[in-house]
């Protein structure tokens, strides 16, 4: 029994956090929001870190890496990183599913290439023309898409499947082929930009296949990077929180007015007693969730939902705390507080929002419960937790 | 307890429904109007609609018609914010005169100054903004730095405002500085009129985190003013400006809840396009509880500002409990902005102008949270609460 | 525009104030608690000072009298009052419908005779026998009915109409009759004592019906009942969470910990602003109903429920907040404040939870609303309020 | 990371478990189960269960062998705790004993001491219960008024505490006193261990809201012990105090949340049979979605409770951190009060033994007002946190 990190774990997260305080600092940041185009040298400085590939699937000892991918992801909120860091460390794993795509893989795993992958696809279909297959369709929700040298996506290959979940396939899509459009999807998170790509007529070489066409490994292998995405999202969010709260309580430390520190104000302190416990519940619950994940534990999409329910709520929370205990200086675009914010409400949109993970766990805590007691029953009843 | 307007009260409702109807530029109010991007141009507008206001009768409806109002009461008044609200018609540029400063001059005003300063500023020839807090004043306005000293006949005034809305398009400022370093802080202060034009003053605009640029940091350097620019008296000008800010907490309480009113219409066809597992999220039973009590708030809102109508009309002044209704208003706002972006699901993100909604959802989310910090912080306005209306120990 | 109360309903508010606060003292409470019997001699001073028949449903000049009804039932939850008052105001509202029924109304408008509802009829029906109509079935939720000398209720009326609801009818049933066993059903507020009245083979006499059989006149009537017996509980909350807020703010006065009066805490204090704001904006809400209702304003529906759920939910956290601001001394049952806690939860509960009356606003506010803006159009669109 | 427990320690659940399930009396635990209405029948049913513990080797689990104790670690602690949760087996009458005394006197207790005391304390012999806290000394622990002196080689106590759990079924009290009025307040006070059947005690039951009577207040008129029933020294008591008080906020949350799990199963059960509309309430998103985030909640409770036991198995200690832990679950499970309430709807105020659910739903309602004020109230663990975890200024 041992809940915390070991002294490995400990030294990436020092590790990745001295980094991403040199190398992605709120200048940097600034400086992206207005161009929108990943900082050069980012990519090989995460590769260099081993950052990328950190989340192997089929990892050997019960070990998937994912404990040690929150760690990263955390870090990846608490700097605001203007990176589609979680997208290569989902979208490789997936990747490294397939021995096929093993070249790719280790261009992208060794900064060569910048991976991000299309979470939703709408209604984007690859049918059969003179030479192979062509994709018409959209995909949404694609962070980076611009900078992105490999898109992974989540296409129906028709005729490939009994059910259009069937037919689903991962493919690699090319964002420089000219019978595709970008588009910025103007969302409000600058941080972390969002695009639409439409195809037309868009050619699917059959090496850009990841695994197999149809037959349900897309589906389900997406369903997989799926819930990764998300539980490495609430860590992200969980960064977002932390950071606040503690730049929060600091700014309490310096600013006075009616003479007193305002962190000596009780309500300023309640306020921020109650953001820690959110902040503290949200890393527990990402932690035990991760390890969950890392040894197959028969909780772990329970615990994932769990994860991001409760920070998709909470952690939004906290940081819109931060601005209102920051008072006006907090509300203006110069103080960082709205950029935690707005990262972190996208962040709780994306890959299920609170209600989806509530009503996932409530499949299981109301319509699945074991040994529900009946009401009226003396007979003891062991309530397995 | 009589909640109804009369005929002559209805009959102004219809009269100012019509004209608006009919002096409303094609599109404003609705999230579908395109405002210029440049801040010049925006200005000219909103100060083209201030004129007009004037013109159709509709400025300083319950101010004295001597000082160009139109001698009318706060009922009047408040009909016709409630008739804008529901147009979404915007406010105009000159807000905080007209909320502001024109109460506080014709509360602490000398006759000259009434005659002075109230007809342009309603005839929208004179664009107001306020210079109280500063970056070490703001919850603690008696903290502020700002200092006025009297040289040969003229106020010279030096320090830096803060959150100065409008300044960048304002002709006057009325700003708070300290007339005296000796006096305990609540009492060395003075209440000053200040030309926009005067010499030594720069203004900064400050970027919101919603993108707007309302806000502006005002440098005073060396600013030199005429000596019968005080308002309320050397030294009295703490007095006057908590009497401004019981203005700013207490009223047009109504024509924001018109608004809100709009916002929760748009948030429910927002609902209605939206679906969850085929249903539309309007017809789920989670969103429709939070939305309804949603409903019931932005409905009790409007009643408390009935309230205090009724109170400024049968007793003509407000009470602490005023902060109540900012409060209310505010907290429950920002609440209105998380439902709308739970609401929004994974549409959330978009703000774009062809989003869903065209992020007007968002805007609430973001503006809102700088409401519950302005004109008092939800924090300041519970200490009230607590102090001057429950009256417990500070 | 005048929202406030003219001299005559602050006299009122005084008087029943006055009589309240010396005829229903705590010790009377306590007494109650124990015995669930009425004090003798508190009908006769209700009825005394006319509060009985305050409300009139024909009332003229679009006065119906409930702004007095709410500022009486304020009273009677602000002093526990150990009396079916709120019964007594609505049954005899209803009563005064029916001529047939004017010297009863008489009796109890006088104080002779104590008036009751049974609010929820489980199955109570009415079928013909040999000697009449005989009445089985049960009666929910009527308070006090050990004590009381009528009980009015709906119960169905078999062949009288072509649906349930048109079968029903109102009557009067009389508590003392052996056919019916009157059963104490264990309500959690022991100042206001529900019971469930059991029938079989109860006689009905053509005399003890409430204007006339079936044909949907009763159904109408009891609904018109439940709204304004929604809007008086509405107002007892209101006048339960005042109580319990500036009773706990003088406490705050009077109690020292760590050297202070704990009233000059700022975490207490936002409580108790927090509470302010609940029970100022509860007072609002019923004053607008009972208004609405008065004037025969089209939108009393909706601002019962607008008040009913809004006290229902606020009032209680209200009374809650004031047991947390008292400390232990708050949390033990010689101290007042868990009786308003308790009264304020079965009165949120019955006559329509928080959630009935959300979802009654939800029929007007989303499903029928006026005037939604139909996303994308340009034309100025009037919002009715 | 490894939130596994080893082969062995699930051995050690397995048999936990089995003699749980054949010792605990029949109906026990479940809202069936009828109580004796006579408290002192009630102390002897739940004394015979703690003899049965120690019997079963459940008593003192974490404890060293020597004192009676299994010599085992916080781990089978935990994994006792849980299963017992899970019947929802009733604590046993000598739970300050065992949660409060034992750990203390391991701490700061002699050698003297703890060979004396502990071992009756596990065999259900010697029942303990807390006087701490006084009418005046609540959160302000430190204000007590309670007095002791020596007085020929015996300490004479004088006073009055409140809030003492079991002080009926007692056999010891352990008591803060003040023993020195010269020195600030936290330093003049001792803590001492007192004979309840010394002379001059006097105990009163407090009511509580939901009719338990648990609690007590007992009176201190010149009792007189022997002069060695000081722990940890005499004016030390403070540090002592807080020790003790650190163990109550920071240990047993798992059994805790194994039976706030229990509740919750009971809940959807209830929320089952309650229908709205045709249709089961648990089938109704509002109900779902607020059902799922208390779930969610309560399985977090179990992480940061596993988060504790590793703290205390790998570092020995608890910081105060554990604050969390004490606000996380009382706030907590007040909300799930007023979720069941909801559930309930008209079926609320009704809590007899013929009500849906026995009323199992209102007792948390109205208990868990108790917890956030005991054990340090909702307020004072956010003060402990802000001052205390996180440095901001006192």
């Amino acid at each position: 029994m041992f809940f915390g990190f070991n002294d490995e774990e400990k030294m990436l997260r020092r590790s990745v956090r001295d980094m991403f305080k040199n190398k992605n600092t709120p200048e940097h940041v600034r400086a992206f929001m207005k161009e929108q185009t990943i900082p050069p040298g980012l990519h090989k400085l995460l590769a260099d870190q081993g950052l990328l590939g950190i989340i192997d699937l089929n990892g050997s000892q019960d070990r998937k890496g994912m404990v040690n991918a929150i760690l990263v992801a955390q870090e990846a909120g608490r700097f605001l990183l203007t990176y589609p860091l979680l997208e290569s460390m989902v979208g490789l794993a997936a990747l490294k599913t397939c021995s096929k795509q093993a070249e790719v893989a280790s261009e992208i795993e060794s900064g060569e290439k910048v991976l991000t992958v299309a979470w939703t696809s709408v209604d984007a279909k690859a049918r059969r023309s003179e030479n192979g297959y062509v994709i018409d369709g959209t995909l949404r929700e694609v962070p980076f898409a611009k900078d992105a040298d490999v898109i992974l996506a989540n296409v129906r290959i028709l005729g490939m499947g009994q059910t259009p979940n069937e037919e689903e396939t991962l493919v690699l899509i090319d964002p420089k082929n000219p019978n595709l459009v970008i588009r910025d999807a103007n969302s409000m998170d600058l941080t972390y930009p969002l695009y639409e790509v439409s195809l037309l007529n868009y050619p699917l070489n059959e090496s850009a296949v990841v695994n197999r066409m149809g037959m349900g490994a897309g589906h389900q292998l997406m369903e997989q990077m799926l819930k990764i995405g998300a539980l490495l999202l609430s860590a992200e969010i969980v960064g977002c929180a932390e950071r606040t709260l503690y730049d929060t309580v600091e700014y309490t430390k310096q600013r006075k007015q009616f003479g007193k520190l305002i962190g000596s104000f009780q309500a300023l302190k309640h306020m921020a007693a109650d953001m820690y416990l959110k902040v503290e519940s949200g890393k527990s619950a990402i932690e035990y969730a991760a390890w969950a994940v890392d040894t197959d534990n028969e909780d772990a999409d329970l615990a994932i939902s769990i994860a991001k329910s409760y920070t998709s709520s909470n952690g939004v929370q906290v940081c819109g705390d931060a601005i209102q205990m920051h008072g006006g200086i907090g509300y203006t675009w110069e103080n960082d507080m709205h950029l935690f914010f707005k990262r972190a409400r996208r962040s709780a949109a994306v890959l299920g929002d609170s209600y989806y993970h509530r009503e996932n766990i409530a499949k299981v805590a109301i319509d699945g419960i074991e040994g529900k007691r009946e009401v009226g029953s003396k007979k003891p009843i062991v309530v397995e937790v | 307890m009589d909640l109804s307007f009369n005929e002559k009260q209805e009959e102004y409702r219809q009269h100012a429904r019509e004209w608006l109807i009919n002096n409303i530029p094609e599109g404003w109010g609705t999230p579908e109007f395109e405002w210029p991007d440049d801040e010049v141009e925006r200005g000219r507008i909103l100060r083209d609609w201030d004129r007009k206001l004037y013109e159709g009768g509709f400025a300083g409806i319950a101010w004295p018609k001597e000082y160009g109002g139109q001698g009318l009461t706060h009922v009047e008044d408040i009909i016709f914010n409630e008739e804008a609200g529901k147009l979404n018609a915007p406010g105009g540029i000159n807000v905080l005169g007209k909320l502001l400063l024109g109460p506080t001059l014709l509360l602490f005003g000398t006759e000259d100054q009434k005659q002075r300063f109230l007809p342009p500023l309603l005839r929208g020839d004179e664009v107001w903004c306020q210079g109280f807090s500063e970056p070490n004043a703001g919850s603690d306005l008696a903290a502020i730095q700002t200092r006025a000293e009297l040289v040969d006949d003229k106020w010279v005034i030096n320090g830096q405002k803060v959150w100065t809305s409008f300044a960048h398009h304002a002709d006057w400022c009325f700003v708070l500085a300290r007339t005296d370093q000796e006096l305990p802080p609540h009492k060395g202060i003075t209440f000053f009129l200040v030309p926009m034009d005067s010499e030594g003053i720069t203004v900064r605009p400050l970027v919101q985190i919603n993108g707007n640029r309302d806000f502006n940091e005002v440098f005073f350097d060396h600013v030199s003013i005429p000596k019968e620019n005080v308002v309320g008296g050397v030294n009295n000008g703490w007095k006057v400006a908590m009497g401004t800010l019981g203005f700013e907490r207490g009223t047009l309480a109504l024509g924001r809840q018109v608004r809100f009113q709009n916002e929760f219409n748009t948030m429910v066809k927002i609902s209605e396009s939206l679906k969850k597992n085929g249903e539309s999220i309007s017809q789920n039973s989670y969103y429709r509880q939070k939305m309804a009590e949603l409903f019931a708030e932005i409905r009790i809102l409007r009643y408390h500002g009935l309230k205090t109508i009724s109170q400024l009309l049968n007793e003509g002044k407000l009470g602490p409990e005023a902060s109540l209704q900012k409060l209310f208003w505010s907290t429950m706002h920002v609440n209105m902005g998380k439902i709308g972006l739970e609401i929004l699901g994974e549409e959330g993100p978009y703000i774009g102008k062809e989003s869903v909604g065209r992020g007007v959802l968002q805007e609430i989310d973001f503006g809102s949270r700088g409401e519950t910090i302005y004109a008092g912080t939800t924090q300041i306005q519970k200490n009230i609460i607590a102090e001057r209306v429950l009256g417990m120990p500070r």
